[in-house]
């Protein structure tokens, strides 16, 4: 009887094709439960993406979802991950990057559209800035709010900044749509 | 004419039983009790640009289009009415006249004033 | 005065008041008889606390009605925005005046046609009373002073226009095969040669057919659609306002069902009914009733229709009118020309 | 500029103001928060010329509630209630897809009990949340007789879930290494019951939408999206098989022992909105077909790991011995505690592929949950659907993509 975890189907090869095509790319390799963490530059990002997309054997034609993780006490600040998914072979890779403090990472939407929104979730909420972004605006939280929640230093019971002056129109829709 | 005038009177009954219904109402409805009650429906939001600015051209072409065929509508009934008395030459005569307006329709659609995107 | 003008009027009056009382009653409860059939389409039980069966939930509506918050917003065009529902409703009443819903009855020594008005060109007083209401739609919608107003309004507009003009052409094979404007003629025509249903088919289908769109009814009921425009041109109405739309909604269903009736269905005609040799008021009441029993067959329809189809898009609402029915309803003038000329009819 | 003077008046580009002065003003409307098609509190800012959408601009966040920073502070069974409010139209999916990814962290294998159960479930969330779509998506097109006839079938399925979870909606179900309670008695039958008079609804269904003339027109060609933008545009479940790709996580990467039950993967052909609805009205076939089979093996045992450290001791055994009072104490003040790493398990759910990433850094509670919600995702391809159709053709567009806000938010 097979547990409840799918069957392990990591493509290692994929980190091997990686590590040929750009030398030096593949910072660190993790495996655990049967899936491949890849840490990679963020510098090389979107060169990384589109060739696993367009690889004919890793083929990663779907990003499943963007997202932003915020650290304490570490030489870095964030870890951004992308979920790749291949449609065409069944496989799944994730790629890691990370950054410090202020540091954009490039977006990848110009490699799969579908991050559009998962990228402007993680800057919402976990503040990671994507450079190149078509539209990196605040998605879930309102327009003019300050903090970005998902960090670990925020507050759950909530300050000061929940207090929005007065007139304020949370979401100005119409504000947005000029620029559509 | 005195025929119509039983509709006249029908028009001034409708109009004394609507002024009596929305009089009674104003008589007796409640109050509106908020501000929000009296602003514009908007989806809950507020409102993004106001409203009254031109609108979308099709509109009116159907309302053009419209006016020309009731009139033509307008010519079918008295002709419509007297038609076994016409015979023969009453039907071509009608005939030329809505082929006329017949092509001109055809014109408008070739031309798609009739569609919408 | 005249004594025929007085002895007219207090004629006219006695039948208006009669009328205004059926109709009121009869629109309140058709308003019982949607939710009731939709319910039962639906597999619900719809309203039944207020009386028995939930016969009094039209009363108890009309109380709501009354004492609703009546809202004028500040932002509308007030003298458009307060006229639109009596624009809308007054024709709305109006318009079966010229119905003939049966024969004659010898009443006090008198005989008494049983319609308001029996005029020489009734059908262009029902088509002038019936355009009246774009007025209302359209000044409603504008007037509102809001988005999906506006919109409603001119889909409205533009939808009961392009509707009324199939539907008047379609009207024109009834005239020529009766030669008058006179709904008494049309009917009489009819119990002699025959329901013009019989052989106008189509005519009768594209009346029906506008009959819906005219009277704002799904699929056809784009104007107010909900899932688009919230409520369309009475987005902005409420209380008593608002339910003269919905009064004037049924009035007009009824109006189109009792008209499809008079046109197609040989009026208050009871085929068969002479044979008997009933007395002369005992016939009429059994031909009253037959009338009602076609209108009330129409409003079921309206009401089944209404809780089965989806609703149409608005292009091809559009396409329909004037892409369909249109031409249609031109080959039919044509076709019944020929029948007319060829002496079938 | 100097170009335009050189030419000749007639060479010169029509002005823009032209074509404006024909199409009237461009009208900007507020399609939600509050409205009756919207499914919840989705906002879509429209920009309109007459009927036709120029622009679309979704504002979603009305229903945030921060679950993800919830899960912080969470122990990995205390949060199971938040996922109900996922989408709350398939929350036993929704426990069942959390689960599995803690147990994949925690290496947990349940009893195959309690696995036939967890399929049961989800196949139920599939049948009630395609259901209450349907109803909905016939609503927002006109047709409101569906709707009631849906909801008459979703409340057999709601009585079922009451009697199986105690809540009809909140069902909060599962639990790490197996199910809060085993079925109750009888209840297997009443399902059978339901699976044996549910396909005839579902044709009846079928007979007054598919084949109507209304319909077809109002949903073919609409909302449509190739295979490749839609799997660009990271689109998964219904609305990925409409546009013909047939990836369903069940057959790609079965869980709770899937790959052992026989079912087809409908797709569609053309990617509209007809197409979403067909393959979604085949799958709630393919459910029943799976929920027969799983009621056909349903085998006997336990429906929880016998792990003191993982499932809580019967209530009995902690009333009378020491050892397993002591250990209902330790899980419930410290939890679960997650080896150090990262997960990410997604399911088949009702709108597609539900995911949950897991960071744990050997605390009790997850260093960082992300939930991958497949409404948030496929949300965003409504801008490059409904941009150029008519206004009813959003209706339909958003109807097609069956969002559920609860999960959008968070």
């Amino acid at each position: 009887m097979e547990g409840p975890f799918i069957e392990p189907r990591p493509p290692r090869f994929a980190v091997d094709r990686l590590g040929e095509r750009f030398p030096g790319a593949v910072l660190e390799v993790a495996e655990f439960r049967g899936e491949i963490t890849v840490l990679v530059p963020k510098e090389v990002i979107v060169e990384i993406a589109r060739f696993l997309r367009d690889d004919p054997a890793t083929a990663f034609d779907m990003l499943t979802v963007v997202t932003g993780v915020h650290y304490l006490g570490r030489d870095y600040d964030f870890e951004v991950l992308y979920h790749l998914y291949s449609v065409a072979k069944n496989h799944r890779l994730r790629l890691k990057v990370r950054l410090r403090g202020n540091e954009t990472v490039d977006s990848v939407t110009s490699v799969w559209p579908g991050a559009n929104w998962p990228e402007r979730e993680a800057y919402d909420l976990v503040g990671v800035r994507f450079h190149g972004h078509p539209d990196l605006r605040r998605i879930i939280m309102p327009e003019d709010y300050p903090h970005h929640p998902l960090r670990r230093d925020f507050d759950v019971e909530g300050g000061p900044s929940e207090i929005r002056p007065e007139g304020r129109v949370a979401s100005p829709g119409f504000r947005d749509m000029e620029s559509v | 004419m005195i025929d119509y005038v039983p509709i006249g009177l029908q028009l001034v009954f409708a109009a004394l039983l609507a002024g009596a219904m929305l009089g009674l109402s104003s008589l007796v409805s409640r109050r509106p009790q908020s501000r929000t009650d009296l602003s514009p429906y908007e989806c809950g939001v507020d409102l993004l640009e106001p409203g009254g600015k031109r609108y979308t051209i099709r509109f009116y072409m159907v309302a053009m289009l419209f006016i020309l065929f009731d009139i033509e509508a307008a010519f079918l009934y008295p002709w419509a009415t007297v038609f076994r008395d016409l015979g023969l030459p009453g039907f071509f005569e009608m005939a030329i006249f809505i082929g006329v307006l017949l092509v001109g329709f055809l014109y408008c659609w070739r031309r798609g004033a009739l569609d919408w995107d | 005065m005249d004594p025929t003008v007085t002895r007219v009027l207090a004629e006219a009056s006695v039948k208006i008041a009669l009328f205004f009382g059926v109709v009121l009653t009869v629109i309140a409860y058709m308003t019982w008889v949607e939710r009731r059939v939709s319910a039962w389409i639906q597999d619900r039980r719809g309203p039944n606390r207020v009386g028995p069966f939930g016969l009094l939930q039209p009363l108890a509506d009309g109380i709501k009605f009354l004492f609703k918050e009546a809202i004028t917003p500040p932002h509308v065009y007030r003298p458009v925005y307060l006229l639109a529902p009596a624009l809308i409703f007054i024709p709305a009443l109006v318009t079966f005046s010229v119905v003939p819903i049966g024969p004659t009855m010898s009443l006090f020594g008198r005989r008494i046609p049983l319609l308001i008005a029996d005029v020489d060109n009734g059908i262009l007083i029902i088509l002038a009373f019936a355009s009246m209401g774009v007025y209302g739609v359209a000044l409603a919608g504008w007037s509102s002073n809001n988005k999906y107003s506006l919109m409603g309004g001119l889909r409205s507009s533009a939808q009961l226009i392009s509707y009324e003009l199939a539907m008047g052409i379609a009207i024109v094979g009834v005239l020529m095969a009766t030669g008058s404007l006179r709904l008494t003629d049309i009917v009489t025509h009819q119990i002699t040669n025959g329901w013009n249903a019989l052989w106008q088919l189509p005519g009768f289908l594209i009346f029906v057919t506008a009959a819906f769109a005219e009277t704002n009814r799904l699929p056809f009921d784009l104007p107010e659609a909900e899932t688009e425009l919230v409520a369309g041109y009475h987005t902005e109405y409420s209380g008593m306002r608002f339910s003269m739309f919905y009064m004037a909604e049924y009035a007009n269903m009824i109006t189109a069902s009792a008209l499809a009736t008079t046109l197609y269905l040989g009026g208050y005609h009871v085929p068969g009914l002479a044979a008997l040799g009933l007395p002369e008021n005992a016939a009429a009441i059994v031909q009253v009733l037959a009338f009602c029993l076609k209108v009330a067959m129409f409003l079921f329809v309206f009401v089944w229709v209404r809780w089965t189809l989806p609703r149409f898009r608005y292009d091809q609402l559009m396409n329909l009118g004037w892409k369909g029915l249109l031409p249609i309803a031109l080959a039919h003038v044509l076709w019944v020309s020929f029948l007319v000329l060829g002496g079938r009819a | 500029m100097d170009d335009a003077r050189a030419q000749p008046p007639s060479m010169r580009p029509v002005p823009p103001e032209t074509e404006d002065a024909l199409h009237g003003d461009t009208m900007v409307v507020n399609m939600g928060p509050s409205h009756p098609s919207t499914h919840g509190v989705l906002r879509l800012v429209l920009r309109l010329d007459g009927e036709v959408v120029k622009a679309v601009q979704p504002h979603v966040g009305y229903l945030h509630r921060g679950m993800e920073k919830i899960a912080e502070g969470m122990t990995y069974n205390q949060f199971v209630p938040y996922t109900d409010r996922l989408d709350y139209l398939a929350p036993l999916s929704n426990n069942v897809a959390y689960i599995l990814a803690v147990e994949k962290l925690l290496a947990i294998t349940v009893p195959p009990r309690a696995r036939v159960i967890r399929v049961i479930c989800c196949e139920i969330a599939r049948i009630s949340a395609h259901l209450l779509w349907l109803g909905t998506g016939a609503l927002d097109l006109g047709a409101a007789t569906v709707f009631f006839h849906t909801f008459r079938e979703r409340e057999t399925l709601y009585n079922l879930i009451e009697s199986l979870t105690g809540g009809r909606l909140t069902t909060s179900y599962t639990r790490v290494g197996g199910l809060s309670r085993d079925l109750p008695a009888g209840w297997a039958d009443r399902l059978g019951e339901f699976t044996r008079a549910f396909p005839k609804v579902l044709d009846e269904l079928d007979s007054l939408l598919s084949r109507n003339r209304i319909w077809m027109n109002r949903t073919q060609g609409v909302g449509r999206i190739s295979a490749s933008d839609a799997i660009a545009m990271s689109l998964t479940g219904p609305n990925l098989r409409g546009s013909g790709v047939a990836l369903d996580l069940r057959k790609t990467e079965p869980y709770s022992g899937y790959e052992a039950y026989e079912f087809d993967v409908p797709v569609g052909r053309e990617g509209d909105a007809y197409d979403r609805y067909l393959v979604r009205l085949e799958e709630m076939r393919q459910s029943v077909r799976i929920l027969d089979q799983a009621l056909g093996r349903l085998p006997d045992g336990a429906i929880a790991v016998d792990d003191p450290k993982i499932t809580l001791p019967k209530k009995e055994r902690v009333l009378t011995s020491m050892e397993e009072l002591i250990e209902q104490f330790m899980l419930v003040t410290e939890g679960i505690k997650g080896p150090l790493g990262e997960v990410y398990h997604a399911i088949e759910a009702p709108k597609g592929e539900l995911g949950f990433y897991l960071k744990s850094e050997g605390d009790k509670s997850p260093y960082r949950l992300h939930i991958r919600s497949p409404s948030f995702i496929s949300l965003q391809a409504v801008e490059k659907m409904a941009v150029g159709g008519l206004l009813s053709d959003l209706i339909a567009v958003v109807a097609s993509l069956d969002p559920v806000m609860g999960e959008v938010d968070r």
